[in-house]
C-alpha cells in the first residue's frame, strides 16, 4: 500500500521572455525528453507511463482545450492525460492524491505557457473578472495586486527602497539559475525610476513576460526507488481559496495562504524548513507570502526584509518567479527548484546539506487561491 | 539557428468570439436600480449580519438566500484602498492615469471597487470622502456610476 | 423587492485577444514549402514510418521527434468529406463563415499509412462527391505560408 | 488495488434550460450544490474540497473557479479545478475518486456546468483546431463523416432509419426525466417526416440527431466508506474508471484501422474487472451519446459488439428503460447538453439508477453494476464503473 510519493526527476525548458522559434509542442517534448532520458522511463502498455497531468490554459494559449494540441508530445496518445487548471503547484496535489489513491503509481506532470502569445497578459487576467460588477471598472490582475500592494505597505510600512533591493536580490539571485536567460541585472535605482504600473507597483517591480515549460515524474515509494537514488518525497500539501470580490477580503491577511500552510505542515508533521520558495509575481508579494508562510509574524514582512529574513531562510535563492516564470507556471517552477535543492542540484545556489524544502503558489487576483507543498528528501524524513 | 529561421516565424492572429452574459434577477435589480433611480444597493446577509455590495444572490460564507435581502447604500463613501492606473489596456474605464479605489458607501460593509476621477490621482488617498457622479445617459451598467469624486 | 417582473440585464459583446501563433521548425517548414515551392510535405516518422500532415513535433504512436520531410501529392482520393450547411464563427475573425462549403480529408499519392490532409473541397453538391474520388490540390498565386496558399482542393 | 473506497451519496441537477437568464454562473452552479447537499443530507460545512471544471472559452472566463467561490461554497476551503474537453465532467469525477480514495480528503462536492447560451457554442469548439491549420474550416463537433460511414456499412435506409429510432428512444426517455433540456414527444410514426423534413447541420447529420446547447451545473458529493457507513447513506461506488486520450488531429477519423478509445477503453475497464458479457452484467448504460449517430456507432464500441448487433438493439429497442440493456434513461446528451456538466451528468444518472433513485426514468430490473462515459476533445473516452456494493480495498482489507 501507498503510503508516500516521490519526485523522481524533473525539467525545464529555459525562461525566455520570447520564444518566438518554438511552439508549445516543441518546448513540451524538450521537456518530455529530458525525463525520458533521466529516468529511462517509456509508454509501454502496463509498465511505462500512463497518467499524465498536464498544466496550461486556454486563454493563454489562444486555443480551446489547450492540453490536446500537446498530446502528442506529452505522450497521451491512447493513454490518461488531465489539465489542472490552475497554478501548477496544483498539479503535484494532484498527482500525489492519484498515487495515493492506488488508481496509478507513476504520473509525468508537464506543464506550458507562452505569455508573449497573448497580446496582453493584463487582457486575459482581466477576463478572470466576471461581466458586470467587476470588468466594467478595468479590473485585471495588475490592478487587483496594486491594491494589495498599497494596503501592505499601509500596514507594515514596507518601503518601496525595500522592494527595489528584492528585485536586485532576485536578478543577482537568477544570473546562478542556467534556466534563466536574458534577464539583465539591475540596480536599485533602476527598479525605484522604472515606470510605474499600478501605484506602487513599478514596472521592474512586477514579474517579466516569459515563457516556458517545466515539468517532472513522481512516482509511489516502491517506484521511486527504482526511477532514483534522490527521492524528494511530498510530504505535505494544502491548499485554499479566498473570497472573488476584493472587498470581500482584508488583502492583507494572508487568510487562503495560512489556511492552505497550516494544512501542508499539518501533514508534513511541522513547518521548519532549509529552502523556502515562494511565487512571487510582484516584489511586495515576497514579504506577504513570507507572512503567510509563517516565516514571520503577521505584519512584520518589512522589518523581515531589513533583518536580511529571504537570505536567513533561503527563500528564492534562484531568483523566484520575480525572475520570470509564467504566471500559471509560478508555483510549480518553485517545486522544480526545491526539489533541485534537495536533491543537491542546485549548481551555485546550493544550500549544502538541505533537507526540507517548502514550495508555495497561489492563483487569482491578488492570491485568492494558494497552494503550499512541503518536500524532504532521504535526509529530512 | 539562423539558416532555421526561413522555417519559424510567428502569425499575427486573434481568438475573437461572441459572447452574450446575463446579469440574472439579482445583478438585474442592482443595475436597473442605478439606471432607473440612481439608487445603489447593497444586501444584509442576516446571518453574518452584514451589508456586501456588489450584488449576489446568496451569501458565500453562510449560504443565506440574499435574493430579497436589499439596502439603499448612501452613495457617498470613504476611500478604504487605492491603486493608481498608469498602464494603457482597451478595456479600461478611463483614460489613464486614474485611480482604482475600494469604496465604503454608506451603510455598506464591504468596499466596491470602482474608479475615482475629477482630482489628481495622485492625491486620492485612504480616508477621503467620494461621491458617486452618475452618468446622464444609463444603460444598466456599473458605469452609470461614471466614476466617484471627491465629496 | 426583486420582484417576478425584474428586466433582466443581458450584455452581447465579441471578445477578441490578438496572438502571435507561432510555427515553430515544423510547421514552419511545411508552409513554407507551400508558399515558396508549392510542395506538400509530410513528415515521416522515422521509428514506424508513418506520415504527418500537416507535419507535427513528434509521432504520437511512438513518442520520438519526426525531422525527415519527404513530398506527397498534389493529388489524392477523397477519404471522408463533410458538407458544412451551418454558418458558424471563425474564431480568427469572430465572423460566420459562408455555408454551404465542404471540407475534406485528402488521402494524398505518395502518403504510407492513412493520416490525411484537412481542407476545403470546392464542391457543394451532395450528388457530386464521393469517397475515393481522385482530387487536386489547386494553389493560390499569392501565398503567405499559411492553409490558404492551397485554396481548395478539386475533383479531377 | 484501491486505498478505500468512494461511494457517490449526493447529486444535484439543475433543469437544463437553453435560456437561464435569471442567473448568472455562479447563481446557476448553487442550485446544484444545494440540491447535492440535501440529497447527501449534508451542509458545506462538512465538505473538505471542491472540485471545479467547464470549459472556460464557452464563456469566455479566465480561471472561473475564482468568480464561482461565490456560488460553489469553496471559501476557505482546499479546491482544484481539472478540465479536459467535454470530458471534463467525467475526469470530475475521476479527480474526486483520487482525493477522497488518497487519504487527502473524506467529503468532497464536485462540481461541472455550463452557460452555452452566454458564448457560441460551435465557435468554442473550432477554436480547438491547431490555429495554423483547420481553425478556419472546422465546425465545432459537427460532422456527417460518421452517418456517411453507416450508411456505406448499412445501407442508407436502414442506417437512417436506426439513427432516427435512437432520437427517438432517446426522447422517449428525456419526457420521463424533469431535468432534461429537449422534450418533443417523438414516436415511432413520425420517424419517416423527420427523416424526409429535418434540416441538415453536416451532411447527414440534422438538427434533430445534434445535442442541444444548454445552460446547466451538475453537482455530486463523493465519501470516503467509512463516511458514507457512519451516515448510514446507500450510496453509488465508484468501482473502476480508465481515461484514453487520442492525439491532437482528427486526421485518422472515418475509415481506419486504429481502435476507437471507445472499444479501447471498454477493453480495458472490462478485462480488469471480469465482466465477459457486458450486456448481462451492467444493468445500465449512461453513454455520452453528442449525437444519434455517434450514440448508435459508439453502442457496437462500448459493447465490444461486431456486425450489425448494435443496430438491432435499437431497432428492438432494448436500449428503453424497460429493455434488456437500457442506455440513457436520462435521455442523454441529445436531450440536455451543458458541456462541462454533461459528462458528469452521465455519471450522475448511473448513480441514481445504483441509487434507485432515478424516479420515473429508474430501471426496474435489479442489477450490481452501472457504466458511464464521458467524450470531449479529439475523440477522447473516459468509462466509469459504478457498483452497488463497495467492492475490495485496502482499508477494508486492513
Amino acid at each position: 500500500m501507498t503510503k508516500r510519493a516521490a519526485i523522481c526527476a524533473v525539467a525545464q525548458t529555459s525562461y525566455e521572455r520570447d520564444k518566438w522559434y518554438i511552439r508549445h509542442q516543441g518546448m513540451v517534448w524538450e521537456v518530455v525528453e529530458q525525463l525520458l532520458k533521466s529516468t529511462g522511463l517509456d509508454y509501454a502498455e502496463d509498465t511505462g507511463i500512463g497518467q499524465i497531468v498536464t498544466v496550461s490554459d486556454d486563454l493563454f494559449d489562444g486555443r480551446t482545450i489547450s492540453d490536446a494540441a500537446v498530446t502528442d508530445a506529452v505522450g497521451a496518445h491512447f493513454r490518461a492525460e488531465e489539465k489542472v487548471s490552475q497554478d501548477g503547484a496544483m498539479a503535484v496535489y494532484y498527482a500525489l492524491s492519484l498515487i495515493l489513491s492506488g488508481h496509478t503509481d507513476l504520473v509525468l506532470i508537464v506543464g506550458h505557457c507562452k505569455e508573449s502569445q497573448p497580446g496582453s497578459r493584463r487582457l486575459v487576467t482581466h477576463l478572470a473578472f466576471d461581466p458586470f460588477f467587476t470588468r466594467p471598472v478595468g479590473l485585471d490582475y495588475v490592478g487587483a495586486a496594486g491594491l494589495q500592494a498599497q494596503a501592505y505597505h499601509a500596514k507594515t510600512g514596507l518601503k518601496a527602497e525595500q522592494l527595489a533591493d528584492v528585485v536586485v536580490r532576485a536578478r543577482k539571485n537568477a544570473a546562478k539559475n542556467p534556466q534563466i536567460k536574458d534577464l539583465p541585472a539591475v540596480t536599485a535605482a533602476d527598479v525605484l525610476a522604472s515606470p510605474m504600473l499600478a501605484d506602487p507597483i513599478r514596472e521592474l517591480m512586477m514579474y517579466p513576460v516569459t515563457d516556458a515549460a517545466v515539468g517532472m515524474i513522481v512516482a509511489s515509494e516502491e517506484r521511486a526507488k527504482k526511477l532514483t537514488d534522490k527521492p524528494v518525497w511530498i510530504t505535505g500539501v494544502g491548499c485554499c481559496y479566498d473570497s472573488f470580490f476584493l472587498g470581500d477580503r482584508d488583502l492583507t491577511s494572508n487568510f487562503a495562504l495560512k489556511n492552505a500552510a497550516k494544512r501542508a505542515y499539518a501533514m508534513a508533521g511541522g513547518d521548519g524548513a532549509d529552502v523556502y520558495e515562494l511565487s512571487d509575481m510582484y516584489a511586495y508579494q515576497m514579504p506577504l507570502w513570507a507572512e503567510g508562510l509563517g516565516l514571520c509574524g503577521a505584519g512584520e514582512g518589512a522589518k523581515w526584509l531589513a533583518a536580511g529574513g529571504p537570505d536567513k531562510k533561503n527563500v528564492n535563492l534562484a531568483g523566484g518567479t520575480l525572475a520570470g516564470a509564467p504566471m500559471i507556471l509560478g508555483g510549480l517552477t518553485r517545486v522544480i527548484e526545491a526539489a533541485l535543492q534537495l536533491r543537491g542540484e542546485a549548481g551555485a545556489r546550493q544550500v549544502r546539506g538541505a533537507k526540507r524544502a517548502v514550495a508555495h503558489g497561489s492563483t487569482g487576483p491578488a492570491g485568492q487561491h494558494h497552494t503550499v507543498v512541503a518536500l524532504a528528501n532521504e535526509g529530512g524524513r | 539557428m539562423e539558416e532555421q529561421n526561413k522555417d519559424r516565424w510567428v502569425v499575427d492572429g486573434q481568438l475573437a468570439l461572441p459572447y452574450q452574459y446575463f446579469a440574472g434577477t439579482v445583478g438585474s435589480h442592482f443595475l436597473t436600480s442605478l439606471r432607473d433611480r440612481k439608487k445603489i444597493l447593497g444586501q444584509r446577509c442576516p446571518t453574518c449580519n452584514k451589508v456586501f455590495v456588489p450584488p449576489r444572490q446568496t451569501c458565500e460564507r453562510c449560504f443565506a438566500n440574499l435574493a430579497d435581502a436589499w439596502v439603499e447604500l448612501s452613495d457617498v463613501g470613504e476611500v478604504t484602498g487605492v491603486t493608481v492606473i498608469n498602464y494603457q489596456e482597451k478595456y479600461l474605464p478611463l483614460p489613464p492615469p486614474y485611480a482604482l479605489a475600494l469604496i465604503k458607501l454608506g451603510g455598506a460593509d464591504t468596499p466596491l471597487t470602482h474608479v475615482v476621477a475629477g482630482v489628481d490621482p495622485a492625491n486620492v488617498k485612504v480616508g477621503m470622502k467620494v461621491k458617486a457622479v452618475f452618468a446622464d445617459e444609463r444603460k444598466g451598467s456599473l458605469l452609470d456610476i461614471k466614476y466617484f469624486t471627491p465629496a | 423587492m426583486t420582484d417576478a417582473k425584474q428586466e433582466l440585464i443581458t450584455l452581447p459583446q465579441i471578445l477578441s485577444i490578438p496572438q502571435r501563433f507561432a510555427t515553430g521548425p515544423i510547421m514552419g517548414r511545411f508552409l513554407r514549402e507551400l508558399r515558396d515551392n508549392k510542395r506538400i510535405m509530410a513528415n515521416v516518422c522515422p521509428k514506424c514510418g508513418r506520415f504527418q500532415l500537416p507535419a507535427r513535433e513528434v509521432c504520437a504512436i511512438c513518442r520520438v521527434p519526426v525531422t525527415d520531410f519527404v513530398e506527397v501529392g498534389p493529388e489524392g482520393v477523397i477519404q471522408s468529406f463533410d458538407l458544412v450547411y451551418y454558418a458558424s464563427p471563425d474564431p480568427l475573425t469572430g465572423k460566420a463563415r459562408k455555408a454551404p462549403y465542404t471540407t475534406t480529408n485528402v488521402l494524398l499519392d505518395g502518403v504510407k499509412g492513412e493520416d490525411t490532409l484537412w481542407h476545403l473541397l470546392n464542391e457543394t453538391d451532395p450528388k457530386k462527391i464521393k469517397r475515393g474520388m481522385r482530387v487536386r490540390a489547386v494553389f493560390n498565386e499569392v501565398r503567405t505560408g499559411s492553409m490558404h496558399d492551397i485554396k481548395y482542393f478539386e475533383i479531377i | 488495488m484501491k486505498h478505500r473506497n468512494v461511494g457517490i451519496i449526493g447529486v444535484g441537477q439543475t433543469v437544463h434550460s437553453s435560456h437561464r437568464e435569471d442567473v448568472n454562473q455562479p447563481e446557476l452552479i448553487h442550485e446544484a450544490v444545494t440540491a447535492a447537499l440535501a440529497d447527501a443530507g449534508m451542509t458545506m460545512a462538512d465538505v473538505d474540497c471542491v472540485v471545479h471544471g467547464n470549459m472556460e472559452l464557452f464563456e469566455m472566463i479566465h480561471q472561473p473557479d475564482m468568480w464561482h467561490v461565490i456560488g460553489d461554497g469553496a471559501y476557505g476551503k482546499p479546491g482544484i479545478r481539472v478540465t479536459t474537453g467535454g470530458t471534463t465532467g467525467a475526469t470530475l469525477v475521476c479527480a474526486a475518486d483520487a482525493l477522497v480514495a488518497s487519504g487527502l480528503h473524506d467529503i468532497v462536492l464536485a462540481i461541472g456546468f455550463e452557460k452555452l447560451q452566454e458564448g457560441h457554442t460551435t465557435g468554442g469548439i473550432t477554436n480547438m483546431a491547431d490555429p495554423l491549420w483547420g481553425r478556419e474550416i472546422q465546425t465545432g463537433a459537427l460532422t456527417g463523416m460518421t452517418a456517411d460511414a453507416m450508411i456505406e456499412e448499412f445501407g442508407e435506409e436502414r442506417a437512417k432509419k436506426a439513427a432516427m429510432k435512437h432520437r427517438v428512444i432517446m426522447d422517449k426517455h428525456a419526457m420521463k426525466n424533469p431535468y432534461a433540456h429537449r422534450r418533443f414527444g417523438f414516436t415511432d410514426e413520425m420517424i419517416p417526416a423527420m427523416i424526409a423534413n429535418t434540416p441538415p447541420l453536416v451532411g447527414d447529420l440534422t438538427i434533430v440527431h445534434m445535442c442541444s446547447q444548454s445552460d446547466g451545473a451538475c453537482a455530486m458529493i463523493f465519501a470516503a466508506e467509512h463516511v458514507v457507513k457512519k451516515l448510514g447513506k446507500k450510496a453509488a461506488w465508484i468501482q473502476d474508471h480508465v481515461t484514453v486520450h487520442r492525439e491532437e488531429t482528427f486526421n485518422l477519423f472515418g475509415n481506419h484501422t486504429e481502435v476507437s478509445t471507445m472499444r479501447y477503453a471498454a477493453t480495458k475497464l472490462f478485462g480488469r474487472n471480469g465482466i465477459t458479457d457486458p450486456r448481462k452484467q451492467i444493468g445500465v448504460f449512461e453513454m455520452y451519446d453528442p449525437s444519434s449517430w455517434w450514440g448508435l456507432d459508439w453502442t457496437r464500441e462500448f459493447l465490444l459488439l461486431s456486425g450489425d448487433e448494435h443496430l438491432k438493439m435499437v431497432e428492438n429497442g432494448d436500449i428503453g428503460i424497460d429493455g434488456s440493456f437500457p442506455i440513457n434513461p436520462s435521455g442523454g446528451v441529445v436531450a440536455s447538453n451543458p458541456i462541462g456538466a454533461t459528462a458528469m451528468v452521465r455519471v450522475a444518472e448511473a448513480a441514481l439508477q445504483i441509487r434507485g433513485l432515478a424516479g420515473e426514468r429508474q430501471v426496474k430490473r435489479d442489477f450490481d453494476l452501472a457504466l458511464a462515459s464521458g467524450f470531449g476533445g479529439t475523440l477522447w473516452t473516459v468509462l466509469v464503473l459504478l457498483a452497488k456494493n463497495p467492492p475490495v480495498s485496502e482499508e477494508a482489507q486492513s
